[in-house]
C-alpha cells in the first residue's frame, strides 16, 4: 500500500469532503472529526512520503498505470522540494481545523457543512497543486483551490469581503488563463504536457530559440504572479484576508500564496529548467528589480496600516517580493533559490503564527485597530509569547526560522551581485521591526483598564461566552498558536538539515 | 482606468502575436501538437488515435481520452463543479428554515394559469425528450460525441426547463435539495470509488484494467471500457445536481422558493 | 486582394480573432464598470483561449476524432493500423471540455457573488460601489451583529 | 472545413462579442452573449472538435446564459456602459 500513498494524500481530504457533504447537514457534529481525520491521514502520508523520498529518492507515481510512453497519463512526481511542501500544507491545515472548531465570528451560520466541504477541497486544490508532475493537471488544482478560496473569503457576509471575493475572482480567473494560454503555448511548441518530457524537449536548441516558448514562460509566469500577490498584481489581496472569516484567512494567508511561489519554482526547475531560464541575463536582473519592488511597497505599505490583518496582509506582499526575488537571484550555488525555498517553509509558519494572533485578537477582545491592543501582555501571556516569536521570526532574530532564511537569500544575493535585493531585504527587516516593536509597546505598556473595554464589546457577541472569560485563550486557540510558534523554533535550529534535503533539487548540476 | 486597461490590453495582444511569429501552419498534420517533436518519440496525439481502441475498446478518442487516460483530470474537474455548487450554496443560500408558502402549489395549479398552457404543454412534451436524449449521450458517449458532462448538462437544463417553465418550487418538490447535493456527492463518490477500488486489487489509481475480475469481462481493455461508463455516469450525476442547484440558487437568490 | 487575403491573413485568421477576442475580453473586464459586464468579458476571454487551444487541434482534410469502428470477425483489432493524419488532434479536446466546464463553474460562483453584492450594495457598477464604501466606512461593520446567529 | 464559413463565423464572432459588450440592457448582453456561444460552437463544430462543439453548446449557449438572466432578474437590467 505504501507505493499508494502520493495519490492518498490527495484523496483522503476529497473523502473527508464527501463525507461531510453527505452527512454534515444531518448532523452537524459529523463535521469537525470527519476533516480533521481527513487531514491527519493527509498530514501522516506526507511525512511518510517524505521520509521515502529521503531514503529512497524521487517517487513517480502514474495514476491510471499509464506509464509507457511518456506522458499519456498524468505523472505524479513527489521529490525533496515538494515533500517538504506537502509537510508544510499539512500541518497548516490539521493547526488550522483546529482553530476553527470555535466558529465565533465566523460568519459561517448554520453553514458548517458547507464551509468544511470547501476547506478539504481547498486542501485538495493545494496538495494536488504540489504533488503533481503535468502543466494542464496543475491548472485543474489551480482552479480548484482558487474556486473554494473565492467561496470561503465571500462567505463573510461583510460587503466589503464580498467586493474583495468578486475582484479577487476577477484577478484569479484571469491569472489562471494566462497560465492556461501559457501551457498551450508550450503545447503548440511541444506536443506535451508532462512537465518532465516538456522539459527534455525545451533542452533541444531549436525549440529553446523559439519565440512561443518565451511567451508560454511570460504567461505563466504572470498568471503565477497574479496567484500569489506580487507586487504590481497584488490588488485582491489585502481586502480579501482581511476581511474574510478568521479561520479563512488563517488557512488561505499562509498557504495560497507560499504554495504558488512553490508553482513558480517548479515551473523554472522542471518545466522550463533553470539553465533556461537564467540563461536570458536580462530577465533575472528584470525580476530580482520587480521583488525590490515589491519589498519596499510591501513594507511602506504595511507601515501605513492601523489595522492588525491589513498590516500583516502587506507583509505578505513584502514576503512575496523575497522569495520571488530570492528565487530569481540566479546565482553561483542557487543559494538564493534554496533560500527561498526554505523561505516558503518558515514563512507559511510565521503567517501562520501571526495571523493566529490576530484572529484570537479579533475573536477574543474583538480588536482589529492596533490602538486597541493595549495590556495584553497581561491578559493573554501564552498568546503574546507565540506572536513575540513569529514577530522575530519575521524580523529575523536568530534562533528562529526567520533569520535562516533570510542568510541563505542574502549569501546568494551576495554571490550574485544583487545588492538592491540586500539593501532592501535589510530595510524590511528594519520595518518589520519597526512595526512589530510598536505592537509590543501598545501591548506591554498601554495600560487601558480590560475589563470596560471588553464588557461593551461582549454584549453585541450575545451567546458566546469567549469573549467574556477574559483572561487567557482556550486551549483550541492556543494549540495551533503554541505549536507553529514551537515549529518556527526548530525549523531555525535544524535549518542545516533542512537546506541539505533542499539542496539535493536546488544544487546546480 | 481606461488607459491602464488600453495598456494592458495591448501588452497581451503585442505578446500574443510576437509568439504566433513561429506558429506552424494552420491545419498542418505535422506540427509539433499534431505530431510530436521528432526525436523525442511517440507523438501523444498519434499515440491516442492509434492505440486507444486497442487499449481501451472505446472509438471515441476524446472520451477515453477523458475518462481514463487522463482521468486524474477528469475526477478533479468534477470536484471543481462540486466545489462552485458548494460555493453557491454557502455564498447566497439564506441559512435557516425556507420561508413558508403562501399559496402551496400543487401539480394541478402548476397548469392551471391561462397563460401558462402552451409553455407547460410544450414542455410537458419536450421534457421526457430532452431526458431520454441526455441518459442516450452519456450511455452512447464511447462511440459518438458526448458523455458525462454533455448528458449531465442536458439533464440539468431539462430541469431548468421545467422550472422556468412552471416554478423553481415546483421543481423542487421533485428534485429537492436534499436530493440534489446528496446526489452531487454521490456522484464524486462512485468516480473516486473506482479509481480507490483499484487500489484495493493493489494497481493505481483509476488504473481500470485490473476491474475485469469485477466485471467478468474476456480483457482488461473492456473491463477499461466498463468502467469508463461507470465513471461517466457518476459525472453525470454531480453535473445534473450541481448544474441544478446553481440554477436554484441564483434564480431565487438563495432561498429557493420561486425563482425565475 | 483576394491573393492577399488568402496568403496573408488567411493562414493565421485563427489566431488573429483569438487575439483580438481575447483583448476584447480582457478590455471589458479590467475597464468595463458594470460587474455582469465583467463576467461577460471574462467568458469571452477564456472562449478565445478556447479558441486557441482547438485551433492546435485541426489538421487539414482530417474528420472528428472517432475512430472507424469495425471490429468484426474480419478484422482483428490488432492489424488495424490506423493513420493518425485522417483524425483531428484529440488532446486539444479533452483539455477544452475540461477549461469548459471549468469556466461555467467560475461563471456561477461569480455570479452568486455579484448577487451578493447586489444584496449589500443594491447596485452593480463599480464606481457606484466604491463610492458607497467611501461614503459610509463603517459599512463593513454593519452585518457583523447578523453573523453572530 | 470550408475556409469560408469559417471566415465567416469568425467575423459574426467579433462582431456578436462587440455588441454584447456594448449594449446598455443587460438582459439583451446575455442573449447575445448566448448567440456568441453558439456562434463559437458552431465554429467548432466545423474544426472538427464535435465533443468541444457539443459541451459548449449545452454549456455557454444554454446553461450559462440561463445564469446570467437569473442573475440580471435579481439585481438590475440597465447598466452604465
Amino acid at each position: 500500500m505504501s507505493e499508494q500513498l502520493p495519490v492518498i494524500i490527495v484523496l483522503a481530504p476529497l473523502f473527508g469532503a464527501l463525507v461531510v457533504g453527505l452527512a454534515g447537514p444531518k448532523d452537524h457534529r459529523v463535521c469537525f472529526p470527519a476533516v480533521l481525520a481527513s487531514l491527519l491521514v493527509s498530514f501522516c502520508a506526507a511525512i511518510a512520503v517524505a521520509w521515502h523520498v529521503h531514503t529512497n529518492g524521487v517517487i513517480n507515481y502514474f495514476v491510471g498505470g499509464w506509464e509507457s510512453p511518456r506522458g499519456i497519463g498524468i505523472q505524479i512526481r513527489i521529490d525533496q522540494l515538494n515533500a517538504l511542501v506537502l509537510i508544510v500544507i499539512g500541518v497548516v491545515s490539521v493547526l488550522v481545523s483546529i482553530f476553527s472548531i470555535r466558529p465565533v465570528g465566523d460568519g459561517r451560520a448554520g453553514k458548517t457543512p458547507q464551509f468544511y466541504t470547501l476547506y478539504c477541497l481547498l486542501c485538495v486544490g493545494l496538495f494536488g497543486m504540489t504533488v503533481t508532475g503535468d502543466a494542464f493537471n496543475l491548472f485543474v488544482l489551480v482552479e480548484v483551490s482558487s474556486l473554494t478560496s473565492y467561496a470561503l473569503i465571500a462567505m463573510g457576509n461583510r460587503p466589503r469581503g464580498t467586493l474583495a471575493a468578486f475582484n479577487y475572482i476577477l484577478m484569479g480567473t484571469v491569472g489562471a488563463s494566462f497560465y492556461l494560454l501559457g501551457v498551450g503555448y508550450i503545447y503548440l511548441s511541444t506536443g506535451a504536457l508532462n512537465m518532465e518530457q516538456i522539459h527534455s524537449i525545451i533542452a533541444m536548441p531549436e525549440v529553446a530559440q523559439s519565440n512561443s516558448i518565451k511567451v508560454a514562460f511570460i504567461f505563466i509566469l504572470v498568471g503565477v504572479w497574479t496567484k500569489m500577490a506580487f507586487f504590481p498584481l497584488h490588488g485582491w489581496l489585502p481586502n480579501a484576508y482581511s476581511y474574510c472569516p478568521a479561520s479563512t484567512s488563517c488557512l488561505l494567508a499562509p498557504l495560497m500564496t507560499k504554495v504558488s511561489v512553490y508553482v513558480m519554482i517548479r515551473v523554472i526547475l522542471s518545466i522550463f529548467g533553470a539553465e533556461w531560464v537564467f540563461g536570458h541575463t536580462g530577465w533575472s536582473n528584470l525580476v530580482v528589480w520587480l521583488g525590490v519592488i515589491a519589498i519596499m511597497a510591501g513594507s511602506i505599505l504595511a507601515l501605513a496600516q492601523r489595522e492588525l490583518k491589513k498590516m500583516l496582509c502587506y507583509l505578505i506582499v513584502a514576503e512575496v517580493g523575497y522569495m520571488v526575488g530570492g528565487a530569481w537571484l540566479a546565482d553561483e550555488g542557487n543559494w538564493g533559490l534554496t533560500g527561498a525555498v526554505f523561505h516558503i517553509l518558515g514563512d507559511s509558519l510565521m503567517t501562520l503564527s501571526v495571523f493566529l494572533v490576530a484572529s484570537i485578537f479579533a475573536k477574543k477582545i474583538k480588536a482589529t485597530r492596533l490602538e486597541d491592543l493595549e495590556g495584553l501582555f497581561k491578559r493573554m501571556p501564552l498568546v503574546m509569547a507565540g506572536f513575540v516569536t513569529a514577530a522575530l521570526a519575521l524580523i529575523g532574530v536568530p534562533p528562529t526560522c526567520g533569520f535562516y532564511s533570510k542568510f541563505y537569500l542574502i549569501r546568494g544575493a551576495m554571490d550574485s551581485g544583487h545588492w538592491e535585493y540586500v539593501i532592501a531585504l535589510i530595510l524590511s527587516s528594519l520595518v518589520n521591526a519597526v512595526l512589530f516593536f510598536r505592537i509590543f509597546e501598545i501591548a506591554y505598556f498601554g495600560n487601558k483598564p480590560a475589563a470596560s473595554h471588553g464588557h461593551d464589546e461582549a454584549k453585541q457577541g450575545g451567546e458566546d461566552d469567549l469573549t467574556l472569560s477574559g483572561q487567557g485563550a482556550p486551549f483550541t486557540f492556543l494549540f495551533p498558536l503554541l505549536t507553529s510558534a514551537a515549529l518556527i523554533v526548530i525549523l531555525g535550529i535544524y535549518n542545516g538539515e533542512v537546506v541539505e534535503f533542499i539542496r539535493i533539487v536546488t544544487a546546480p548540476k | 482606468m481606461k488607459c491602464f486597461a488600453l495598456f494592458a490590453v495591448f501588452i497581451t495582444g503585442g505578446l500574443l502575436l510576437f509568439g504566433t511569429a513561429d506558429f506552424p501552419e494552420q491545419g498542418d498534420p505535422h506540427s509539433p501538437p499534431n505530431a510530436g517533436i521528432p526525436g523525442d518519440g511517440v507523438s501523444i496525439s498519434h499515440y491516442y488515435l492509434t492505440q486507444t481502441e486497442k487499449d481501451t475498446h472505446v472509438p471515441n478518442v476524446v472520451t477515453a481520452v477523458l475518462a481514463d487516460y487522463r482521468g486524474y483530470d477528469t475526477l478533479f474537474e468534477t470536484v471543481v463543479i462540486f466545489a462552485a455548487g458548494m460555493a453557491i450554496f454557502a455564498i447566497l443560500r439564506v441559512s435557516g428554515e425556507p420561508r413558508k408558502r403562501h399559496r402551496p402549489i400543487t401539480d394541478s395549479s402548476i397548469n392551471g394559469d391561462h397563460r401558462r398552457i402552451i409553455i407547460g404543454t410544450t414542455c410537458r412534451l419536450l421534457i421526457p425528450v430532452i431526458q431520454l436524449f441526455a441518459l442516450y449521450v452519456v450511455a452512447h458517449g464511447h462511440h459518438s460525441p458526448g458523455g458525462g458532462f454533455q448528458g449531465g448538462v442536458i439533464l440539468g437544463a431539462s430541469f431548468i426547463l421545467f422550472a422556468l417553465a412552471n416554478n423553481l418550487t415546483a421543481a423542487l418538490q421533485r428534485f429537492s435539495e436534499k436530493t440534489f447535493m446528496n446526489l452531487a456527492c454521490l456522484g464524486i463518490l462512485i468516480y473516486a470509488g473506482f479509481g480507490i477500488f483499484c487500489q484495493f486489487l493493489e494497481h493505481n489509481f483509476l488504473d481500470y484494467g485490473v476491474l475485469q475480475k469485477i466485471f467478468h469481462t474476456a480483457d482488461p481493455q473492456m473491463a477499461r471500457s466498463h468502467s469508463m461508463l461507470g465513471v461517466e455516469i457518476g459525472v453525470a450525476f454531480t453535473v445534473t445536481a450541481i448544474m441544478f442547484a446553481i440554477y436554484a440558487n441564483l434564480s431565487s437568490k438563495g432561498e429557493l422558493d420561486n425563482g425565475l | 486582394m483576394s491573393d492577399f487575403f488568402l496568403n496573408i491573413i488567411r493562414p493565421d485568421f485563427n489566431f488573429w480573432i483569438y487575439v483580438i477576442l481575447m483583448m476584447i475580453g480582457l478590455w471589458a473586464v479590467i475597464a468595463k464598470r458594470n460587474l455582469i459586464k465583467k463576467l461577460i468579458g471574462l467568458s469571452i476571454f477564456q472562449t478565445a483561449i478556447i479558441l486557441f487551444y482547438v485551433s492546435l487541434g485541426v489538421k487539414e482534410g482530417a474528420t472528428i476524432p472517432i475512430v472507424e469502428h469495425h471490429s468484426g470477425p474480419g478484422h482483428p483489432l490488432e492489424e488495424r493500423t490506423i493513420d493518425p493524419e485522417k483524425y483531428a488532434n484529440p488532446v486539444p479536446h479533452v483539455l477544452m471540455l475540461t477549461a469548459i466546464v471549468v469556466g461555467v463553474s467560475t461563471l456561477g460562483v461569480a455570479l452568486a457573488v455579484a448577487q451578493s453584492l447586489f444584496n449589500d450594495f443594491g447596485t452593480l457598477e463599480e464606481d457606484e460601489i466604491l463610492a458607497r464604501l467611501k461614503m459610509d466606512p463603517e459599512l463593513n461593520r454593519r452585518s457583523n451583529s447578523s453573523t453572530h446567529v | 472545413m470550408i475556409w469560408q464559413f469559417e471566415t465567416i463565423l469568425l467575423i459574426f464572432l467579433v462582431i456578436a462579442a462587440v455588441i454584447s459588450l456594448r449594449v446598455k440592457d443587460l438582459l439583451s448582453a446575455s442573449m447575445i452573449f448566448g448567440i456568441y456561444s453558439f456562434l463559437i460552437c458552431l465554429l467548432w463544430a466545423t474544426m472538427g472538435a464535435v465533443d468541444v462543439a457539443f459541451t459548449e453548446a449545452a454549456v455557454g449557449a444554454g446553461v450559462s446564459a440561463v445564469f446570467f438572466i437569473a442573475t440580471v432578474y435579481n439585481t438590475k437590467r440597465r447598466s452604465s456602459d
